[in-house]
């Protein structure tokens, strides 16, 4: 959908010289920004710049360290979430905010206070139930279902309805804090579509990804930040993917055929795990091969690489079992360690080979984690800065540092690129490649689709099951879809 | 799209597993009926009964008490303490001045709100803050009450002692509590809000409400619960005495596990704790009914505890 | 006028229930005990029915519920050692309301319709003090007491006996107080930790089960032994044996006996059978005195306590002594 | 502000150290100088019991949120009695009776685990259902009896070694592996990422199951070793030496900087806490408050350490 000609409205929220430390730790050095009513702004920025920062600010949950702060034509000086809630702002945010244990009619209820007294549970029910129907038809949710027990992806629709759903104020604003990182193909468009008949109907959009297309198919304007200032503004009408990447400071680089095979590989067969009944494929792996698992978001393949993880291994050269590692997508919850520095989250996987007369060498395990968070230019003051005052996408890369650094002949990928900026992405894709060079066997499990041209060959999963091979020439996103909606495949 | 399918599934999952929270420590209550029955049939009567579960009563109300905190993820180890000193006030000042003993409980109530209030503040570990507590409840209760001692109002002792139509009373007290409870925390749309403000109190804050004044409103409830709990326990006690009740803030912790909840905060089943409190107060008083030689009868109690909470597999195996 | 002597009465058909507060440490172990050897053997004579003891896990409310299922049970006495003095008093009514007999001991419950079968605690903290006096005469003496809980009643009913006593001794000085709570390590640990704040101590009171653990507590700090009036333990009594050979130490002990607990099944007993009994009985502490430490020593086993068999018949004695006011029997040394 | 910058300066687990210290002060100035050398010693001395107890109450609390040993107490109290059974007063059986007593205390260790891993049961409720049947059996061995130590033993507790008392010392060394195994080890560093994401450290390759295992055997075992020693200090192993264990092991961890909801631990700070809670014992004792006024004091003094922490706040 083409954006509208006509101009946008007028100034719903704006900043001016915002500024915003952790310590020493300049997350925003004085940004300007505004969205007006009825537009879409696109914010783009690598890992760390201060997307997120700024956001959690112009909703009330940051309190900034110093600029100033309009909404609507009225200068405000203290800003708490519940204020913005009232003017009609609302955000989703990147580490979701449903609670797991209600259900959606309660966790409506969370964000809408008038949703209270006889009847409430009915009509926050009937309220998301509608939201979502409009937003993702087709997805009829029960309202009683308890978030727990949804997948990640279905509970981020969730979430980005219940901040659409309009009660007794009226709604100005929503920002979005990578909306789509947990979706997959379709919920994407939806969402997308949805945005552009919000911007029709006044509401001012904020839409923060890591994916530039979606920045270019529905954005009016697009903002690029880095290092906590904002260094470009642009009509994103006749604006191009390059330019766009060229205003982060990064050149994306282009892409290079998988090399694995050509160098010389596969060499020695590392993985055979055979499927569940005739329907489902052994998956093979050999040393210097990427195997990807593609197919739809949530249809067995995070499941699969679990029990891959689980399953017995093979004897490697020496006759002991191969190693393998995991880098989990879901950061939070399956990979850092909060309480831990960048250096302890790092080396967790290779303290054997750290250990020195039963005791871990402090000397090697800091320069261990020195050349690593070198090697993925991981932005922190130190490698002794607590993980999670890194940005993300930061927290990522240690995560990745953590598997390679590791001894790991098999690293199996859970969706690792989720929040992961484009310039790093392409470092990290450089990285897989020259690894399994090395010998190493990646197993990836990926929900977006360029993403599957880095690999040898790939396993497309549907129902549960990997129902189809493609290799080499044959993983193209045409042939990757078909074999995900069930089409049959040679 | 399977999510329609999915969903309705969870919902029936959901319902599963609510209904196993509370049936699984019913069952367990029954088979500890059933058992009392065999060996006495005399007790399956109005009169039997009400003996059974007379000390239940105080039990509820104080594992109400916990489940409040341990919805918060927090734990309340001054829970038994804080019994005591109501027990206290009441027996020395309900009969001859009742409005200091109103004073002093609600003085209490709010000490138990601010301690809510520095525990979330100061991000303190409740663990231990609430121990501290508990010293400062035994310690005014013994400045109150050096020795056992005091008298319960007349129309307390005779409340507790009221032979109500059709039910018992404990069985009346125990269908008030688990309703009035059920009511507030599961289908009320505030109590939505406190099971959220326990399990994701990040989401809740960037939802607009404040979470200071939440915590402290829990934790007010559970110093009112517990001292529903004093209260009863002096109209069956007839008296006051600082060191009655410490047993109840484990029991108070097995009721609310029994009936469901749990530690990460936001899970929590009033109508499950409630039956979890009549259980495991059978289950203390069982001993008495089973003819175990005294050397064994603590290790049969931990038997009998882990009998009854042996279901939750069950329930692990219903909802993986 | 009350019939002397054993009552005779048909009791055969009648259970009696022991309910106990705590069996946590030895002392309440051999009260067990010594509870179910002497019903048991009723039981064989054919004088009750049944018997049963349990133990609530120093929980008075559990206590209070156990309680009221015996009612539930049919026993036809309940015997009581209470782990309050009043909390249990609502469950001891409704026994009484529902006939049964309730013999309370070792414990001042303040229940009206209960039997109490319980020691003068007056004399308790009188004998501490005369014995003192006959050591230290008109000296100056400072005293270190070890209390039990805090808050509990048998701790206020001693210590108020103590600060009877100590009326009639203006030289004795309390210097020091702390809390024991009947448990040697932690008695210890109590004397320990305020032993080096305070002046020299002539004699420590005690309440039972403390003795040993401030005798290590003076013996770790190198502090002079004071005299320690010992509770009967087995241990405390070697202890005092092997200074008294070493350096002449000379103390007292006194205590109750475990076997109390037999005293109060007779007392149930002979009430079932009909005999009058007040509503009061005090029962003998047993004391022991230099001369007769050896005889006790060589009784009692290693790590046990000083204790006696109560016969019916003696029992019946205790009875008619209190009913009469005379002497009550004493607890010989064995020979 | 300098204030704030000197509460950044002293790391949390100091203030036990630091309120220790100020207890000593205090009570020094109210009873005399003289005094100062013997409540320490009193308070080290016993202080050693609760931080051994303590060490493995805080690996348990450290494997994870919810983690918790209740059954600590009838444990020590188990093993001390099998200890001295064992032992039967014979020096020559010293060493059996310690094994005996690690052995037993690390299968209490490893049957709470199974309680919590098999029945799914939340830690508080296994291991305090466990205590009640530890409870019986130590009933069963000992019960009517109070066991004694072999000579050789009481006097290894007493001893001192040029003025210094060994016990402690030898505590202190326990401290020391538990810190450098915290630090420095592959099992100290599974234990911590295990404590805070069970699912992540799963995934990392840790087994955490075996981890967590270790965890409540070590505990069963450092508890089983306070018992003996315990009982070669107090002159024996009695039914109920372990009480005030339960509560106190608990609270010397978390006052000790250990964090509650798992993940991380600190050894040293123990001693701290330990020592704070003893000297709090001196000094209510030796100022001669009521006992209700001690109890006041005793929760106003917790509560006022624990608040006073400075710690990192959630964002
Ligand atoms: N609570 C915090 N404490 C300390 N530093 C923080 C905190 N939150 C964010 N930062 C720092 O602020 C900077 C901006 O972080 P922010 O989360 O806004 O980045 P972002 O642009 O959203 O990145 P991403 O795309 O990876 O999500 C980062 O350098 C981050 O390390
Ligand atoms: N990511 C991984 N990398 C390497 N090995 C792994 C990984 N995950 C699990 N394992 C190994 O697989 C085996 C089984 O793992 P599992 O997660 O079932 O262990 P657990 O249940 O935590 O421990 P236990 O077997 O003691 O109950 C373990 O030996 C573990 O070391
Ligand atoms: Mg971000
Ligand atoms: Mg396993």
């Amino acid at each position: 959908m083409p954006p509208p000609e006509e101009a946008p409205g007028a100034e719903f929220l704006a900043v001016r010289a915002a500024r915003k430390t952790y310590g020493a730790v300049h997350a925003l050095r004085g940004v300007d920004f505004a969205v007006r009513r009825g537009e879409i702004v696109g914010l783009v920025g690598h890992n760390g710049a201060g997307k997120s920062t700024l956001m959690n600010i112009l909703a009330g949950t940051v309190q900034r360290s110093g600029g100033g702060f309009r909404i609507g034509a009225v200068e405000v000086g203290a800003w708490s979430p519940h204020q913005a809630q009232a003017h009609g702002l609302r955000c989703v945010f990147q580490e979701l905010s449903l609670c797991a244990n209600l259900s959606l009619a309660e966790n409506t209820r969370i964000l809408h206070r008038s949703l209270r007294g006889p009847g409430w549970r009915a009509r926050a029910g009937a309220l998301i139930g509608r939201v979502i129907e409009e937003i993702f038809p087709g997805l009829r949710l029960d309202p009683a279902t308890r978030v727990a027990d949804l997948p990640i992806g279905l509970r981020q629709m969730v979430e980005i309805a219940r901040a659409f759903a309009v009660t007794d104020a009226p709604l100005g604003c929503v920002i979005l804090d990578e909306p789509t990182s947990a979706l997959g193909h379709e919920a994407t468009g939806q969402l997308l579509s949805h945005l552009r008949r919000a911007a029709a109907r006044g509401i001012g959009c904020i839409l923060i990804t890591h994916r530039l297309d979606e920045i270019l198919a529905v954005c009016d304007r697009a903002v690029v930040m880095v290092d906590g200032a904002i260094v470009a503004e642009r009509a994103v009408s006749g604006l191009t993917r390059g330019e766009l990447v060229g205003l982060m400071g990064s050149i994306e680089a282009a892409r290079e055929p998988a090399a694995g095979a050509a160098a010389g590989f596969p060499g020695a067969a590392m993985i055979d795990h055979p499927g569940r009944d005739g329907g489902d494929l052994a998956v093979r792996a050999s040393a210097g091969e990427i195997v990807g698992f593609a197919g739809l978001d949530g249809h067995g393949q995070r499941e699969r690489l679990r029990a891959l993880l689980a399953a017995p291994r093979a004897a490697g050269p020496g006759g002991k079992a191969l190693r393998m590692a995991y880098v989990a997508g879901d950061r939070a919850a399956e990979g850092a360690f909060s309480l831990w520095s960048i250096a302890d989250n790092l080396t967790l996987c290779s303290l054997r080979a750290l250990t020195r007369c039963g005791l871990i060498a402090p000397a090697a395990e800091r320069d261990l984690a020195r050349v690593w968070v070198g090697r993925l230019r991981v932005k922190a003051p130190s490698i002794d800065t607590p993980i999670l005052d890194l940005s993300g996408g930061n927290q990522q890369k240690v995560l990745f540092a953590r598997a390679l650094a590791s001894d790991a002949a098999i690293i199996l990928l859970d969706d690792p690129m989720r929040g992961v900026d484009v310039g790093t992405k392409q470092e990290v894709y450089r990285m897989i490649r020259d690894e399994a060079r090395q010998g190493r066997c990646f197993l990836w499990y990926t929900t977006e689709i360029e993403e599957l041209g880095n690999c040898d060959r790939l396993y497309v999963f549907r129902e549960g099951r990997a129902v189809s091979e493609l290799a080499g020439a044959a993983i193209t996103p045409a042939r990757v879809l078909e074999a995900s909606f069930g089409g049959r495949h040679g | 799209m399977d999510s329609a399918a999915r969903s309705a599934g969870a919902v029936r999952a959901g319902r599963r597993r609510d209904a196993a929270a509370v049936g699984l420590p019913l069952g367990a209550l029954a088979l500890m009926l059933a058992a009392i029955f065999t060996i006495r049939p005399a007790a399956f009567s109005y009169f039997g009964i009400t003996l059974l579960f007379k000390l239940a009563v105080p039990l509820i109300f104080a594992s109400l008490a916990q489940m409040l905190v341990i919805m918060l993820g927090d734990i309340d180890l001054s829970n038994g303490a804080f019994v005591g000193l109501i027990s206290c006030v009441t027996a020395l000042y309900l009969r001859d001045a009742p409005a200091r003993a109103l004073l002093i409980d609600a003085a209490a109530i709010a000490a138990y709100a601010g301690f809510g209030l520095l525990i979330h503040l100061r991000a303190l570990p409740s663990i231990i803050v609430t121990l501290g507590m508990s010293f400062l409840w035994l310690g005014t209760a013994i400045l109150l009450l050096p020795a056992p001692g005091g008298v319960a109002p007349d129309w307390l002792v005779g409340f507790m002692a009221w032979r109500p139509p059709l039910l018992p009373l404990p069985i009346w007290l125990a269908l008030a509590a688990a309703g009035a409870g059920h009511f507030v925390l599961t289908r009320s749309s505030y109590g939505a809000v406190l099971r959220g403000a326990g399990a994701h109190p990040r989401a809740i804050a960037r939802a607009g409400w404040s979470l200071p004044a939440l915590r402290a409103a829990t934790y007010a409830g559970a110093g009112l619960m517990a001292t529903l709990a004093g209260v009863t326990l002096t109209g069956l006690t007839t008296s006051g005495d600082p060191n009655i009740a410490p047993g109840y803030t484990l029991l108070g912790v097995g009721a609310v596990i029994l009936g469901g909840g749990a530690f990460t905060g936001g899970v929590v089943s009033p109508v499950g704790t409630v039956v979890g409190a009549l259980t495991l107060s059978l289950a203390g008083a069982l001993l008495s009914f089973l003819a175990v030689p005294p050397t064994w009868q603590p290790g049969a109690q931990g038997a009998i505890l882990f009998l009854v909470l042996a279901g939750r597999v069950l329930i692990a195996e219903v909802t993986p | 006028r009350a019939q002397d002597g054993i009552a005779t009465g048909n009791t055969s058909a009648m259970s009696i229930a022991f309910s106990n507060s705590y069996a946590g440490n030895s002392f309440r172990q051999v009260m067990i005990k010594s509870f179910q050897q002497i019903a048991a053997q009723a039981e064989k004579e054919h004088l009750i029915k049944g018997y049963t003891v349990v133990s609530a896990n120093n929980s008075v409310t559990q206590q209070a519920a156990q309680i009221e299922n015996m009612i539930l049970q049919g026993y036809k006495a309940i015997i009581v050692l209470a782990g309050s003095d009043t909390a249990l008093n609502g469950a001891i009514k409704d026994a009484c309301g529902a006939g049964i007999v309730v013999v309370a001991f070792a414990s001042g419950v303040t229940e009206p319709c209960a039997y109490r079968v319980d020691y003068n605690l007056d004399s308790y903290g009188k004998a501490e003090l005369d014995f003192l006096a006959s050591r230290f005469g008109n000296r100056k003496v400072n005293l270190l007491e070890i209390r039990g809980m805090a808050g509990d009643g048998f701790d206020k009913r001693l210590h108020a006996g103590v600060e009877k006593a100590l009326k009639a001794h203006p030289n004795f000085k309390i210097v020091g107080q702390v809390y024991g709570q009947w448990t040697e390590t932690i008695a210890q640990k109590q004397v320990a930790s305020i032993l080096p704040s305070l002046p020299r101590i002539d004699a420590v009171l005690t309440q039972g089960g403390d003795g040993y653990g401030a005798a290590m507590a003076f013996q770790t700090a190198h502090r002079p032994m004071p005299v320690i009036i010992m509770g009967n333990r087995q241990q405390e009594l070697a202890l005092w044996s092997k200074l008294h050979a070493k350096t002449g130490y000379e103390t007292f002990s006194l205590g109750a006996t475990p076997s109390v607990s037999q005293v109060a099944f007779w007392v149930a007993q002979q009430i079932l059978a009909g005999k009058k009994v007040p509503k009061f009985v005090e029962v003998p502490l047993l004391t022991i005195h230099q001369a007769d430490l050896a005889a006790w020593l060589a009784k009692i086993p290693p790590g046990g306590v000083a204790n006696a068999t109560y016969s019916q018949a003696l029992v019946a004695k205790i009875i008619d002594a209190n009913v009469h006011h005379t002497a009550l029997p004493g607890i010989p040394a064995p020979q | 502000m300098s204030l704030g910058r000197l509460r950044l300066a002293v790391p949390p687990w100091s203030y036990g150290f630091l309120a220790a210290l100020a207890l000593w002060a205090a009570t020094t100035l109210h009873s005399g100088a003289g005094s100062a050398g013997g409540v320490l010693a009193s308070a080290l001395a016993f202080a050693a019991f609760t931080v051994l107890v303590g060490t493995g109450q805080m690996l348990v609390i450290a494997s994870g949120p919810g983690n918790i040993d209740l059954s600590v107490p009838t444990v020590l109290t188990l093993a001390s009695y099998v200890a001295m059974s064992v032992m039967a007063g014979r020096n020559a059986l010293l060493v059996p009776g310690v094994l005996a007593a690690l052995l037993v205390g690390a299968a209490a260790g490893a049957l709470n685990y199974a309680a919590i891993a098999a029945l799914r049961l939340p830690p508080i409720i296994a291991t305090l259902a466990w205590s009640f049947v530890f409870e019986s059996f130590a009933f069963d061995i000992g019960g009517q009896t109070r066991l004694k130590p072999p000579a050789l033993l009481s006097d290894f507790a007493a001893a001192r070694w040029g003025g210094v008392q060994i016990v402690p010392l030898a505590v202190m060394l326990v401290t020391l592996l538990a810190a450098v195994m915290l630090r420095r080890t592959i099992y100290g560093r599974h234990l911590l990422a295990t404590g805070q994401s069970e699912r992540a450290a799963r995934l990392a390759g840790i087994a955490v199951g075996r981890v967590r295992l270790a965890a409540y055997m070590l505990c069963g075992a450092t508890g089983a070793l306070a018992g003996v020693l315990l009982a070669g200090f107090t002159g024996g192993a009695s039914l109920n030496m372990g009480r005030s264990y339960l509560l106190s092991s608990i609270a010397v961890v978390v006052l000790g900087g250990t964090s509650v909801s798992g993940g991380q631990a600190n050894a040293v700070g123990i001693w701290g806490a330990a020592l704070f809670f003893n000297l709090m014992t001196t000094m209510l004792n030796s100022f001669g408050f009521q006992a209700g006024a001690r109890f006041l004091l005793t929760g106003a003094l917790i509560i006022l350490i624990v608040a006073i922490v400075p710690r990192r706040r959630a964002a």
